[in-house]
């Protein structure tokens, strides 16, 4: 598959080619740079020890050119001020230019993404001073371009996929085989009956809040999730519910979870689409109309799960001057600390995750939680392992773990 | 002061906003609900001119990309909600939806949020190549992180040993609660500025 | 039918997005703008049914001359003013759009967003006590902060050797405490994410189909 | 004072109505805009090695200016594009500036309206405003090959042929600096990777105060300076010696801050006294 990929592969077509591009090619090549002729000016030292390769891990489309600074670079003589990269399918005519690199650095890489896959490119590089004199030109090829099937430097990233959802995976199937799993208790979950009840009491309504991302974003599924378990609290007490969303899929989602919990409490009637009400996609037009909303429907308890951004501290601020119980969850650790000091009860980055399990007490939703767990574990363990490697000198592991 | 109208539109309108700070008020519910309108307004033309536009209709008319026939099917898909009989076929786009949204979450927070985090805790605790103030700095990272995790073990009571621990963990947690709230407060008073500094030089011309 | 083809969906599509980050070839290194695109595309048409919504919601509150009916007009004023020569005339500078988005949009989105000044005012008054050792903590963190990031705290220090001043104490705290536990928070919230995304993708999760 | 009024003043401090704090953060905003204190301002190493940078540039440098950004957050990077479109003039430059960000465009007319003709510059001549294009990071990258096929026309539609500035300006290769003014994504750390990454331009630029932290880490190797939000432009206000509505906004800044902090330690004091008072029996 790889083909002409690296540098040495493309070394048996080296000796195919042209007669006249090899002749070139033993010229210039390696110390190409070594000469410096003057001719309009002083003619800079060309770029030193030049190489293609097709770039690895790609859909094809794109040669790394890389060289190291000529001798007239900055930190030479200082006349170099770029260097040009040429392309052609032939060796020795039909150059055209395809970028240019300023001067300054020692080493240098280019990338030329125009390249058709499959096709024989031979590159022509030269340093030019900036009145214009050129060095000798330094020719590289031939190389060609191709796609790969698997992203090499994306084991670890597979690896860990298959130990996360691995463990998750075992602990849902075991859930599901009837295993009694333990979660601990959550204080700001405990609250949600309480809370739904107050409003009850007072015969106001309850104002639940998915964030303000678009369906797509996990928050705001697991924001949708609580819903359906607040909902049928809603439907049971006949509490009224007003569920105010900034964007219009998460409006039809939410309508069919909400719909779904009155049927299934037995209460369809009770149930009015206008319960979910789409105000704008702008955050602070959000952040307005539900102030608004706030302050004339006077909730007794607000709900805000899902994904916040800078409108939190308004909503929150504004939800405590009307006296309401404020249940918070996000994952927006920016935001945490708002939510913290002006609601009643948050939950804390995963707790938001973990609350749709709770609230169903769905063993498969609680396995799935005992799994969460064990890969928490697990990084724990690698992290001790990982920091002795360290003290001891050793970097593999660090490396291992980063993501190209 | 100025004799623009446009910049007095944008004064009633800003001291309308500051009004529900003293109360919630009819200039208050007026802005409101013009601001509610109107960003719905924005946000639907600009939907349809950056997205409808460039990713759907050039395509599709413009280049004869056919495989933006798909796209196309799915958003009608979700206008069927419109009609309660056949609205069920929305699901179809919200599921798309999720489901590649679902796909994405997994490999951006797996990468970013997992990997990438145990990575840069993997800090040398070796005094010989690192002072000895390094070696504190790096033993407290490390032991936050740590306890923090614990504290969010779901399986394991927070008593005995791992209560201990999670108590640890919380003090981070607040910790870092506290910095960002103090953190946030310096660029939230700037945006103040701007509205004050508004409504004082460009409206007023006093400044 | 109503269930399970939105359920194949949600677990094809899934499926190939995660499998697209590890092969580079073709179709696969399509996969993620092309998608990236029809959601986009989605959510475009969805913003109609939101309009839709919006603007049934307030034509009843009219029509039942329910309370404080008389501002639904100045919504639906405003999203007409807004919409109709945004889609005609087109969004680009001088027209009725850009106007309306400059000197109406502008100066309420930002006065809304000014707002958190106030609001983090009176929170930091309310709220932000020393109740508990927790919250003591919490407010010993964001003191310093709030102190070191402007130049009063180093002026109050300045008493102290350099590089013990109140700037370096917030930057000390910046850097490791709250460091360690953002990461613990990251790491907690990325596996609950990754967690749920799995339960989606596989069908376990979904309560947004409507039920259990 | 009888311990009863002592109670229920505390009390009443304690539970005090919102509004008063709400006044006392407006004054504490608008009366040092009004009559400036001038507390003294320093500027920071990064603000000063970016002046230093714009400063060593030979006359007629082009400068790439990109205003990624939108009106809600033009009161941290509107004062910095016009001290640094200010300090451009001033030292001949040449200017082109484009967006990445919808609305960024509109700001840069308006950046260029405020300073162009103080300093005589001519618009195709000294600076041109290539407007809007989105694509983020893909935009910076087509930069390197060719501008006038990534930007056929200017902001008002002339095509860039017209434009004498533009005649010789076509890649990176043309450009000898590269200011980058981000409000968040796409903006500077795109600029970093590409502009400064790739084809080894000279970057800096500003950010609002959120995003600076951030940045930091990228300074001074590969970000040759960076102003950091409203204090940034301040700095640089000062260190071109034209003050601006930034360096009027410092003084609120501070005080501002104190006046927080000072909500704080009151609000402490009330809930510690009103606690004590609790324990000895007194009435809530």
């Amino acid at each position: 598959m790889r083909n002409l990929s690296s540098g040495r592969s493309s070394y048996s077509y080296w000796l195919s080619v042209h007669v006249l591009a090899l002749f070139l090619a033993l010229l210039i090549s390696g110390e190409c740079s070594a000469v410096a002729t003057p001719t309009s000016g002083i003619r800079p030292g060309a770029p030193i020890n030049p190489s293609v390769k097709d770039r690895p891990n790609d859909e094809g489309g794109a040669i790394e050119i890389t060289w190291e600074a000529s001798f007239d670079d900055t930190r030479g003589r200082g006349i170099v001020r770029s260097y040009s990269i040429l392309r052609s399918t032939e060796a020795v005519s039909g150059f055209e230019k395809v970028g240019e690199v300023d001067s300054g650095r020692g080493r240098y890489l280019f990338v030329d993404d125009g390249v058709e896959n499959g096709k024989r490119h031979f590159y022509k590089l030269v340093s030019q001073t900036s009145s214009g004199a050129i060095s000798e030109p330094c020719i590289i090829g031939p190389i060609s371009a191709s796609a790969q099937w698997f992203h090499s430097e994306r084991w670890n990233m597979l690896i860990a996929l298959i130990i996360v959802s691995a463990s998750v995976l075992t602990f849902i199937s075991m859930a599901r085989k009837g295993r009694d799993l333990y979660i601990r208790p959550i204080a700001g979950l405990q609250a949600v009956d309480e809370a739904v009840g107050r409003a009850t009491e007072m015969g106001r309504p309850v104002l639940y809040i998915p964030g303000i991302l678009d369906m797509d974003d996990v928050q705001t599924i697991a924001g949708v999730a609580i819903l359906g378990r607040v909902a049928r609290k809603t439907a049971e007490y006949e509490t009224p519910l007003t569920v105010p969303v900034s964007r219009s899929v998460v409006m039809s989602a939410a309508q069919e979870t909400v719909k779904e919990a009155y049927w299934d409490v037995g209460k369809p009637d009770a149930f009015h689409p206008e319960m979910v009400r789409y105000l704008t996609d702008d955050q602070f037009g959000f952040a307005a109309g539900v102030d608004g909303i706030m302050l004339r429907e006077k909730p007794a308890t607000v709900f805000f799960q899902g994904a916040f951004y800078a409108e939190s501290l308004i909503l929150a601020e504004t939800g405590h001057s009307i006296g309401a119980v404020q249940i918070a969850g996000t994952a927006m650790t920016s935001q945490l600390p708002f939510f913290v000091t002006a609601c009643d009860y948050t939950l804390i980055g995963e707790e938001l995750f973990a609350a749709g399990a709770y609230l169903t007490e769905d063993p498969r939703l609680l396995g799935s939680l005992k799994g969460q767990d064990v890969a928490k574990g697990l990084a724990i363990v690698f992290i001790l392992i990982g920091i002795i490697l360290e003290t001891a000198g050793f970097h593999w592991l660090t490396e291992f773990l980063t993501v190209n | 002061m100025t004799a623009d109208i446009g910049t007095w539109l944008a004064a009633f309108l800003t001291l309308c906003i500051f009004s529900f700070l003293y109360k919630d008020n009819p200039f208050y519910k007026f802005a409101e609900h013009l601001f509610v309108g109107i960003s719905a307004g924005y946000w639907l033309c600009y939907h349809f001119w950056n997205t409808v536009k460039p990713n759907l209709y050039d395509n599709l008319v413009e280049k004869g990309e056919w495989q933006y026939l798909l796209p196309l099917f799915l958003g009608i898909c979700m206008l069927l909600r419109l009609f309660s009989k056949i609205g069920w076929f929305s699901r179809w786009a919200i599921a798309f939806m999720i489901g590649s949204g679902a796909g994405i979450m997994i490999i951006t927070y797996l990468q970013s949020n997992f990997l990438e985090q145990i990575k840069s805790t993997l800090v040398s605790l070796d005094p010989a190549g690192s002072s000895w103030t390094q070696v504190a700095n790096n033993s407290l990272l490390f032991i936050g992180v740590v306890t923090g995790l614990v504290y969010f073990f779901f399986s394991k009571a927070h008593t005995g040993i791992t209560g201990g621990v999670a108590r640890v963990g919380v003090v981070f947690l607040m910790i870092c609660f506290g910095a960002s709230f103090g953190y946030t407060v310096m660029a939230r008073i700037s945006l103040l500025i701007g509205r004050m500094y508004f409504l004082l030089h460009n409206w007023l011309g006093v400044v | 039918m109503r269930r399970e083809i939105p359920l194949i969906i949600t677990f094809v599509c899934g499926i190939t997005m995660i499998i697209q980050f590890f092969i580079p070839h073709w179709p696969f290194s399509d996969v993620k703008s092309y998608f990236q695109h029809t959601y986009m595309i989605i959510a475009a048409f969805a913003m109609i049914l939101g309009i839709c919504n919006l603007t049934r919601l307030h034509i009843f509150k009219i029509r039942d001359r329910r309370e404080n009916w008389g501002y639904s007009i100045v919504l639906l004023v405003g999203l007409a003013i807004m919409a109709i020569p945004g889609l005609f005339q087109g969004i680009h500078e001088g027209t009725m759009f850009e106007f309306l988005f400059k000197n109406a949009h502008v100066p309420m989105n930002s006065t809304m967003f000014s707002l958190l000044a106030f609001f983090v005012a009176s929170a930091s008054y309310r709220a932000f006590r020393a109740r508990t050792f927790d919250a003591a903590l919490l407010l010993i963190a964001g003191f310093a902060v709030m102190l070191g990031r402007a130049p009063i705290g180093d002026t109050l220090t300045s008493f102290m050797p350099e590089g013990w001043q109140m700037s370096d104490l917030a930057n000390w705290i910046m850097a490791f405490p709250n460091t360690a536990g953002q990461r613990a928070i990251m790491m907690g919230s990325g596996l609950g994410i990754v967690a749920t995304s799995l339960r989606v993708i596989l069908g376990i999760e979904r309560s947004y189909l409507g039920g259990e | 004072m009888a311990p009863e009024m002592r109670v229920s003043i505390v009390e009443r401090l304690r539970n005090i109505d919102r509004r008063v704090i709400f006044v006392l953060v407006a004054a504490a905003v608008i009366i040092p805009l009004l009559h400036p204190l001038g507390l003294p301002l320093k500027s920071s190493p990064p603000s000063s090695s970016l002046y230093r940078e714009i400063e060593n540039l030979g006359p007629g440098s082009v400068v790439l200016m990109a205003f990624d950004y939108d009106p809600a957050t033009d009161v941290e990077l509107g004062p910095m594009s016009l001290a640094l479109l200010k300090h451009c003039f001033s030292r001949g430059h040449k200017v082109v500036s484009l967006a990445l960000w919808p609305m960024g465009a509109s700001l840069a007319r308006a950046s260029f309206a405020q300073t162009a003709e103080e300093f005589g510059a001519k618009y195709g001549v000294d600076y041109v405003n290539l407007g809007f294009k989105a694509g983020g990071i893909v935009v910076i990258d087509s930069l390197g090959k060719s501008i006038h096929e990534s930007f056929p026309k200017d902001v008002d539609g002339t095509p860039l042929e017209e434009l004498p500035l533009m005649r010789n300006i076509n890649s990176y290769a043309d450009i000898d600096f590269v200011l980058g003014l981000s409000a968040g994504d796409p903006g500077l750390p795109f600029w970093i990777m590409i502009a400064q990454g790739r084809y080894g331009k000279k970057v800096g630029g500003g950010c609002t105060a959120v995003s600076a932290p951030m940045l930091y880490p990228y300074y001074p190797n590969q970000l040759l300076g960076l102003l950091g939000g409203m204090k940034g432009a301040a700095e640089y206000e000062l260190l071109i010696e034209a003050k601006g509505s930034a360096t009027k906004g410092m003084d609120a800044q501070s005080i501002a801050h104190a006046l927080i902090v000072l909500f704080v330690i009151i609000g402490n004091l009330f809930y510690f006294m009103g606690r004590s008072r609790e324990k000895r029996g007194g009435q809530i």
